[in-house]
């Protein structure tokens, strides 16, 4: 317990979470402080890139073996399984219909790739480098659960639609195809490709990260005051139970794995975080009767804050605890 | 100088479905549009603004289509596919056009 | 396809106005609107353009409002005391809309 | 509240032809109008979208000019000598302005 | 006298006062060439956030005194002050009417921050470090010089309207929140913090502030080809003289402070320093009937260029002599 | 030979190849990947200023003499000529008309300063410097091509219209405008402006030339499945042919102008290469019946590609031979 206060005091006094907690400060006291659309999505490009390239050079200096092909498949279990248990609980402590309680449990089988980063970037400080592979494992886990959600909402009758071509926008959507891209491209050119350019993609990482933060911040406290009428008891904590059981989930795929700390705080974060970007995009044209409102709120500002504050320490502490690494 | 009657469409629609949108009014022919941006808006649903999105998913775009009041229905009925589930609003006007061997 | 009659008003006020007409608007009961960007322009004061500002006090906004024909006094109420002494070109058009019940 | 009787001109032009336009307005004393972006569009030379623009050359821009009826024919023929040889769109559309003073 | 030749020459082929030539010179000539908005926007968060992190990491290594209150104090004083100053002047050397001389002069009275960031830069590349608290009274000469200014107007039978939520938006405007805010965050952090994004924010600074600065002078260039109608000599004087008169006040705050000799010139420059950001915002809200091209010609294309580029050296120069540093 | 296939591999699997690859693959899957268009005018806006920044320094650090007058003489020569060399074998491998050839002519006489910038950065890496003042051929390589092909299209009574206005854009480009007022700040501020700044413009170069390549090749694949109706066998064996031809050309020039083999690189990549930003918006203005998909796919599908891809390398190894460098 103590090792987890430790990591928590440590984590809430970082550049990165004072960031983040800065713009929803500012948003929550209607500052009009804002990021421009078109620089968030820069920063968010470069994350991407950096965090696959990086990704791609440590499989390219550690070798590769079995674990690779089984952690993407626990991977795809994973997304594809937690919707089910998100919703039994959104159905046991909500009254969400169907097609909401679907909607929101899409979110929370796929990822947030932003709360993967900031605990890679943890990781990174306190010298446990994770598995290289766990950016592809990232990256296979944001649409398995899509399917699982709307597989949910149809077997109760809903009318849920999976139109052609929603199927290339969701596995070919920008930011797969990045972090996988340049996953590969760290592959192929190794150490001495990231030598070239890491100081592009290393030395300035955690400066960058804490401006995306700080936008972060903004936009999860602008959701919250604007969707404050949502927001009830029952979903409130629904946004902090479903993590934590989805980072026992993963705990239990890293620990099976063999993974080593590092990676097992990464394959319980990715469990634990829900998506905000790419579900959302795909309920929209496939669920347009869910109400967007609650499945963003619990999962931008609910889950999201909680997993950056208090979800990554406390996987940090689970699993050096677990691997006693 | 001469000018001709038209019809001037006005759709406001969700971003991630502009795309069907195009694909639609393509379907039905109508291949003369222009996409303008969006910054934020008010409706039923609340209001929004473009500083509090992430991503895609909650933007909107504006589209503006010309066309001869013929194919008036043609495009109606088109976008109606759309939009029928989906937030959106569609607007239509009359006007003049320069040119009008383009329409 | 079966529309309606409604008005179309467009209202190009400046970027710092935006919130007070906003808030304006809603005060009078008109929720639904549509903000655009604007990149540049031409008036009185002088031509402008997105290139030469900076900071927000220089830009304008477009506002365009669907709204039904007895609505639109409250609406113009509302908008002129918020342009009364600023900037900004406020135009009313006529135009039909799908799904009227929105409005 | 008082309107004024006005017409609404509405020109989708290439962004390369921006300036010619504006000068072209200048000198037939339309001193008037906005710039609005535009993401894209479809028309006879094809779909584009800004995403796939490199450099200004591909992009277009709408401009939008309300003016009392009697100016009309001199804005028109300004925007022809412009748009005659290139890509665009010029519509016209009736609306009633409130502050009839500023056109 | 020979000092400020010297150090004016090196201001003046320093590679950030020549990015602002560039950018003025090209403006001037009617090329092209522009900075996107949104790329603009994101350069001066950067500046923003690495101004203040720097500055609250700074007071954090060096702890805090009393001075610091007495500082900030003292920049409420200028602030509110030095628009009086001002307006006497406008009055006496111009035609200018009440409401565009109230409004002029608030925009003296507060600040340009990247003037700020220009001065520190120049310090710092003298090994001059400043107080990092003057972070803080940047920040907070913001806003009271709009209050002098209405209250200028207004005395004198002019219709400001001081409306229900303009106080919100001056005093939580975004560059006074990101400033504070990371000026905050920086100080909880410390070095140690800094240390984690030093390479974010600190090295490549410099360049950043020639990008920036080459979008100020493409931006002061245009601004001066489309406002020179409104350019009569006696604004002209007055937008070279207020800076000078503004910097002695901050000399004489400076020394009585007993500020260090960077903290001296950075008190100069802000009190010669005037807004072109906030209070324009402010004034085109609660003072319509003023005219922007006369408050932002001045500002922006005449008093902006004049303390880039023999402002700074002048406070310098002043300031070496007076503290004898 | 063993040499270029060398070169070419080791190019084809560097990081900035391969993001441009990434780029053009996802375009061509349709994915909706996409760089915020002011993050790529961000992006090229420093490109430019790096690029030009360093060969003024360049210049600043070896001297200067009269090859660079010679080196300004044969860029200006060689993009005047080369619309000629282009035209003729259009006529004789295509069957586009006389507008539409001068279009495309006058594309390849002008320049591609991206494909420059990516011979800089293989140069830099295998230490061959090249003469810093070849930026400022770059940039005046630009215009010369559009008078050119005006002439063409005009003497076949072609209604080609320069008007009043157009010199000056063509002239005052933005891109232009850039590279030489960088190219000169650089010259005047030294080694020592240089080092004020490098953190900025050089550490991270190379990475930021990876993400504006994986924009390019978006851009370049987007363009390519809207235009494929365009291509003809004709036109794609010009696009491939005419870089060479354009080449040898260069290296002529390079050779005769005793340049070094780094400088002999640049001048057959600048002759090689063709104009997609200044070159189509001056012919959208002066020659609006010529097909902008034909000239933009030519160069932007075509060219582009092949130069980054196999053209550098094979400009490096006959440099190499032809200067025994
Ligand atoms: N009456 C209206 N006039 C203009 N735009 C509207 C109107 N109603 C809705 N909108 C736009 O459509 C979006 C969604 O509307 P709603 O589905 O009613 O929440 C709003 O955010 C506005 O951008
Ligand atoms: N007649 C008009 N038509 C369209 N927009 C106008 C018109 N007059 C003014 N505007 C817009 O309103 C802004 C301010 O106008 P003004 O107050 O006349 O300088 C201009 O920059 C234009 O964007
Ligand atoms: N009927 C139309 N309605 C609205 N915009 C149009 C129409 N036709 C063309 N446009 C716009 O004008 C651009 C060029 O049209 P075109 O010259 O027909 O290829 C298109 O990309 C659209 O943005
Ligand atoms: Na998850
Ligand atoms: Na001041
Ligand atoms: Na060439």
């Amino acid at each position: 317990m103590g090792t987890f206060l430790d990591l928590a005091a440590a984590n809430l006094l970082s550049p990165i979470v004072l960031s983040f907690a800065l713009g929803l400060a500012a948003a929550l006291a209607r500052s009009d402080l804002s990021v421009p659309e078109a620089a968030a999505k820069a920063l968010s490009l470069y994350l991407l890139f950096a965090i696959g390239f990086k990704g791609g050079a440590g499989v390219a200096a550690h070798g590769l073996d079995a674990t690779l092909l089984l952690a993407l498949g626990a991977g795809v279990v994973l997304s594809a399984g937690l919707p089910f248990i998100a919703f039994a609980l959104l159905r046991g402590m909500t009254r969400l219909d169907t097609v909401n309680a679907g909607a929101v449990a899409g979110h929370y089988g796929s990822i947030s790739i932003v709360t993967f980063v900031a605990a890679s970037s943890v990781l990174t400080s306190r010298g446990m480098e994770p598995e290289g592979f766990m950016v592809a494992v990232a990256a296979i886990m944001e649409a398995p659960a899509i399917l699982a959600a709307l597989w949910l909402v149809m077997r109760r009758g809903g009318t849920g639609r999976v139109e052609t071509g929603l199927w290339r926008e969701i596995l070919l959507n920008g930011s797969i195809v990045l972090l996988l891209g340049a996953f590969v491209i760290g592959w192929v050119t190794g150490p001495a490709g990231l030598a070239e350019i890491d100081s592009f993609i290393v030395a300035p990482f955690k400066g960058v990260l804490c401006l995306f933060l700080l936008d972060m911040g903004l936009i999860a406290g602008r959701n919250l005051r604007a969707c404050r009428s949502v927001m009830t008891p029952g979903l409130l904590a629904f946004g902090l139970v479903m993590p934590v059981v989805g980072s026992l989930a993963g705990l239990i795929a890293g620990l099976v794995l063999g993974l080593s700390a590092g990676g097992v705080v990464l394959m319980m974060t990715l469990a634990a975080s829900a998506s905000y970007i790419a579900v959302p995009a795909a309920m929209r044209v496939a669920l347009p009767e869910a109400n967007p409102s609650i499945y963003l709120t619990l999962s931008l500002g609910i889950t999201f804050p909680f997993n950056l504050t208090l979800g990554i320490p406390l996987y940090l502490a689970a699993a050096r605890l677990a691997t006693g690494g | 100088m001469r000018t001709h009657a038209a019809k001037r469409v006005e759709i406001i629609i969700e971003a991630p479905m502009e795309r069907r949108l195009r694909a639609a009014l393509h379907e039905a022919g109508v291949t003369g549009y222009t996409v303008l941006p969006v910054l934020g808006g008010s409706g039923r649903s609340g209001s929004w603004s473009r500083e509090g999105q992430v991503g895609p998913a909650g933007g909107m775009v504006a589209v503006v289509c010309i066309l001869r009041a013929e194919r008036l229905d043609a495009l109606l009925e088109a976008t109606f596919s759309v939009v029928e589930r989906h937030i959106g609003v569609v607007t239509i006007g009359d006007c003049e056009v320069l040119r009008a061997e383009r329409f």
